[in-house]
């Protein structure tokens, strides 16, 4: 039983509500976007580009190994989030640190793993966040089963499941998808098509009319929006979190954004695109349309601006002393999380360790 | 300090004394104990529903349970995986069947970047208590791809335990300790004992995870083996004992943890020692048991730990396996080189 | 670049041009099949029927451990192979042994993974069939890199890869598609839809409207056909194959077909479905159908049937004799194709082997 | 016999002699010097082509050959790996870049079942010739999932060369050897080495697959190490001769095949032996190799073989990994136990 083919088709163009120019298009003046809800968005959009911008700073300070920016990116990042409820859960990739901090995590716990001194920084269960996901669309498997144990119970929360253009290519991504459709299980999988897979442009990773065009393969209906449009955004995002809590299954979305940056700073983008190509997106900053709308409409001033901007800094600021804090490398962590209990295996590592590190010590006491 | 992990003291299954069981119907049966006892323990993969699996492990699970607790998925292994770590992250406890071997390792990247790591990446705030069953080895005549020995490659990933029962009772005091495991289990079902009878006692003290036994006593060497060559272990002894040797037999049970001490012990009371499995040699768990057990017992060793495994080459088709299979006559060949001039 | 999102869909019904009363369909009559083509797979239809029967009868008999039948698949296991030319190749399943003998390869030797004196049991290279897969999907990426080589030679190679219903639920069907899109290579990829993925029927497989839609994701065509029309299956395959031949790149074809068996003679099918409706099915068969139509045409009489008959019965006498037949087991070639060379290692295994069988043997000797 | 396999002589590419390169463009070099003599060689994987590979190893190759011979692919290892299949059962040559050690887990299916068995499934009808380059192991403060060593999956598999070179010079004779090898070769590119530096001949003649090679004369004792741990094992030998104690090091190269034959007799010349690894040692290569040199050695042996490796657990997050790598105070603590009291 399914749904008539045309409704798991994608519209023909991108949703757009917000035009570049920060005009409502016609499908946005029927959409009449909340003004709270995009003034809320926009404090979040501010408070994700400061922290993209800080984390690079970090980068080059060398504080953080690598960060993986989500500059450009941000309405996406903010809408994955601002659409759920405190009972749905949200599962990110490397990228989407802003969306994560969004959620309401700590951004320095968030930065914990890049900074290097342990893998997931902030308790998972404490915002309902998954670890940020490096292996490509596996975490997308994740949240289909974490939906699927809600329905079981008979929960109400929906999933998030974020990922990539190119992370769409893995099998992984194909059976998340498949699987999600059959338990009809309360996912949305939101593909941030930032036309590029580090070096490799989606005309190399899909020849597909559209990746929301893979939905229909599934029995899920596809949809695609603007990814720069905070707007188009909530409604479409929104939409689909209220039909999967509504038991209609889950639903897929691709936002057409840009990377603005780098894959990450380890990257070197001149080798494979011009910089001509980023220059045209950069009048299609998520972080203006939204701004010019809020002030066309008289919703947002200049100290209205500079508030939110002051706010954004507390947090860089935050981010910068957590970053500049040495945490002490204990190594029995490295231990004790393997199993729930060491094997007697692991506790003659440990001791093999601690007695190094003693020795070690009673050497330089005997300096 | 043992890594045995117990299972909770099974309080609403009432005392059902001593069966004699195959171990196929032990195996259904500490999946049904488990499923009674706990809610959140799910048994899914294919085939494993209406079927009851291609080996009746399963049968009648989603009779008795009903299809959301016991269902087939679609036909995808990583699919799986993943979708047993995510129920897993949200309070489910999984037990998910790999049809055979080797069709387990599409999910090979779920299992070791996360079904493996889950614990230790989020210091314990999330866990992965899955557990993998995997029908396997050889000895059953199955063509290529349905008679692998793959327990080197989970072996070999810190975070899974690993274990392989011999015997109906073992088959099921280990399932039921895998699913009460708070840890991701590998649990290895030798493919030609499914048959294989023996007595089960169903109210016994739960199972345990990370302890070896001693099988049959020896005194002149001793014959270290795991799920599919303990009883090949076993018959070499008898063969040998009317031959005037006596040979120890150890099951190893538990591949990780390991159980050091038991099999140490053993090692050390013999001076000589075989290790026996069914998996190519190379890099295998016989390896491990031949270097740690040299490691730690060189001393009262009269000759080297030697392995009978599998060759270096693919399971063969199934007129040749027995040419693979570690049989009492190589196992016997073999004791005869353990420098018995020395003795 | 792709094609107009229509054409990419599939056609609302499967395609028929004869009915299960063995007339013409009105596409049909508008196809006007090909009398010698039909004749010619008649013949092949009786062969692959006669070729299930007698492998499931050595089953009984002992000679074959297992067998999965693709009795009532026929239609589909014939024109897979019909429509290729010499240069081409087929990837074939477990399932498609009449395939491989539609082919050409020899049946006794296509049987002998089943017999288990060796896996394969024919070379790939004479009549350009891969070894038959098992693990499910993983030839499909198999056929691409084949149809890709021959592309960067410029050869006019178009590859068939086979494969079930169950086995797209696998990432690796996902990623053969992908990867044959992208790479525009020749390749039809033919979905046998046979209701069942051993006991787990279609509607647990897939909530997709069809197999076929899942072509789009990928921008690849998708068709559906009549898995148990010979005519449509000619027609539908054969145009997949010149197109791909043509340089428009992959297909995606899936045949509605049915497995009147058990998934094989291990498989114990009253457990998870009803006699009922493997009986409705009956009627469908794929060889009553072509043969109604042919006799209609006047092109088969009952001396020509028999004629058909009897040639089968020739090649499953020498199916027989060929699987009475015991292969004496040769342990060297355990040791001789791991690697073009032995290694050290094996070697020294060869030789332990060797020498216990020169014991053994001395041992009998003495007696 | 020896295990060796000869690259054809470099009949299209003249004398150029001898120049200091870094292991990545010595890596590089062979790439293109394979290529410029083989049409057949095709290199292909994520981010290969234009970008060069996140470590810049195939640089240049899609401008010099074109993107037909080096090109990036849709994002989906087992895709890459069957695709290499396919290449390879119709005549091509595919050398196949894993971005990552843990990115190549997703192609395990392909690369067990398929890449190592489709010679022995066909009686050598078809082969599969497939070089597979994985960036490898830790020591470069790498997050999650980029520092695996995962030489034992590889090592297991019947079927698979598996190879890693420890110097500039070995890794361009080895990657050529590997790209005319008739068989397939895990190829693994030590990451923290490939900025190393070292002279590299490059009219030299063929490398070898197969063979061990002592690349520190010792008598006192003998360390065994490959790839990543090749320079810590020298570095400690260099400290040991400053303590007056004279260790042997051997570099293993080839895995499989493994050179039983240099390494024994290194070992039985000095009588004591410590195994160095970066993996985690439960069944790991360096259980297989302290094994194989118990067994064959045995008599020789003042201590048991020992063996400092990775610990049983996932890979640490950078601040914390250089507590999981083998260290030369690790190695030396290990040799001081070698039962020199007996000495
Ligand atoms: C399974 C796997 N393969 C390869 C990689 C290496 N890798 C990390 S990010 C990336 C590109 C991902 O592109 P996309 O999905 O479009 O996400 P984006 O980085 O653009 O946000 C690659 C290849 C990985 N992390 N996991
Ligand atoms: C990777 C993998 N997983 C599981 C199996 C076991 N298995 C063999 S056939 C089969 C069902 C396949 O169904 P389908 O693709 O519809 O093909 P059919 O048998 O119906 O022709 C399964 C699960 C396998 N061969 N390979
Ligand atoms: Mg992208
Ligand atoms: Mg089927």
């Amino acid at each position: 039983m399914h749904r008539g083919i045309d409704s798991l088709l994608p519209s023909e163009e991108p949703v757009q509500h917000l035009g570049a120019d920060g005009r409502l298009t016609p499908l946005g003046e029927s959409a009449k976007p909340d003004d709270e809800a995009l003034l809320e968005g926009y404090a979040a959009l501010v408070a994700a580009r400061r922290l993209n911008d800080q984390a690079y700073a970090l980068v080059r300070q060398g504080r953080l190994a690598v960060y993986p920016s989500s500059h450009g990116q941000e309405a996406c990042q903010v809408a994955a989030s601002l659409v759920l409820g405190r009972q749905d859960w949200l599962f990110p990739t490397y990228r989407d640190s802003a969306a994560v901090v969004a959620r309401g995590v700590d951004p320095v716990e968030v930065l914990v793993l890049l900074k290097g001194d342990w893998h997931a920084g902030y308790d998972p269960r404490e915002h309902q966040v998954a670890p940020q996901a490096t292996p490509l669309a596996t975490q997308l498997l994740h949240a289909v089963g974490v939906a699927h144990a809600a329905t079981l119970r008979g929960e109400d929360t929906v999933v998030m499941a974020l990922c990539g253009d190119g992370a769409t290519s893995e099998g992984d991504f194909h059976e998340a998808l498949n699987f999600a459709a059959v338990f009809k299980s309360p996912v949305v999988f939101f593909v941030q098509n930032n036309e590029y897979a580090i070096s490799v442009p989606l005309a190399r990773q899909s020849v597909a009319p559209s990746l929301a065009h893979k939905g229909i393969g599934y029995g899920i209906p596809g949809e695609r929006v603007d990814g720069n449009d905070l707007a188009a955004l909530l409604s479409v995002l929104g939409d689909a979190v209220t039909r999967a809590r509504d038991g209609e299954g889950p639903q897929l979305v691709e936002a057409h954004t840009y990377r603005m940056q780098a894959h990450t700073n380890a990257d070197d983008a001149t080798r494979y695109r011009n910089d001509a190509d980023v220059q045209a997106w950069v009048h299609r900053d998520p972080l203006t349309r939204v701004e010019t709308y809020l002030r066309g409409r008289g919703l947002l001033d200049d100290a209205k601006a500079a508030d939110l901007a002051e706010a954004a800094e507390v947090v860089a600021a935050r981010v910068r002393d957590g970053l500049n804090t040495d945490v002490e490398p204990d190594h029995r962590k490295l231990f004790d999380h393997v199993y729930a209990r060491r094997t007697p295996q692991l506790e003659e590592q440990a001791a093999l360790v601690a007695d190094e590190l003693s020795r070690e010590t009673a050497t330089e006491d005997a300096r | 300090m043992t890594a045995t992990i117990q299972a909770p003291a099974p309080t609403t299954t009432p005392a059902r004394g001593v069966e004699t069981l195959t171990m196929a119907q032990a195996l259904n049966r500490a999946l049904r104990d488990s499923m009674a006892q706990d809610e959140s323990v799910l048994v899914f993969g294919e085939d494993v529903g209406p079927l009851g699996g291609v080996f009746r492990i399963t049968d009648g699970l989603t009779a008795e349970f009903g299809d959301q607790r016991c269902f087939d998925t679609p036909l995808a292994e990583a699919g799986i995986m993943g979708f047993a770590v995510g129920l897993a992250m949200n309070g489910m406890r999984p037990v998910v069947e790999m049809q055979f071997d080797a069709f387990a390792y599409p999910a090979f990247e779920q299992v070791v970047s996360h079904v493996a790591k889950l614990r230790n990446r989020t210091r314990g705030a999330l866990s992965a208590p899955i557990v993998i069953r995997i029908p396997y080895a050889g000895g059953i005549g199955g063509v290529e791809h349905h008679c692998d020995s793959s327990e080197a490659y989970y072996a070999h990933t810190p975070g899974l335990h690993v274990v392989s029962p011999s015997t109906p009772a073992d088959a099921y005091a280990l399932l039921r300790a895998a699913i009460a495991s708070p840890d991701p289990v590998v649990f290895l079902e030798p493919k030609k004992l499914y048959w294989a009878k023996g007595q089960v006692e169903l109210d016994a003290p739960a199972g345990e995870i990370g302890t070896a036994r001693v099988v049959r006593e020896g005194t002149d060497a001793t014959l270290i083996a795991y799920g599919p060559s303990v009883p090949t272990a076993l018959e070499a002894a008898e063969v040998a004992a009317t031959e005037g040797r006596s040979l120890q037999v150890v099951d190893v049970r538990s591949i990780v943890p390991f159980d050091d001490e038991t099999v140490c012990a053993a090692v050390r009371s013999t001076g000589r020692a075989v290790v026996i499995a069914e998996a190519s040699g190379f890099t295998s768990v016989a390896s491990e048991i031949a270097a740690r057990v040299t490691e730690r017992c060189f001393h009262h060793l009269a000759a080297p730990v030697r392995r009978v495994t599998g060759f270096d080459i693919p399971f063969p088709p199934p007129k040749l396996e027995h040419f693979q299979l570690p049989s009492v006559d190589r196992i016997l060949d073999t004791v005869d080189e353990l420098n018995w001039e020395d003795a």
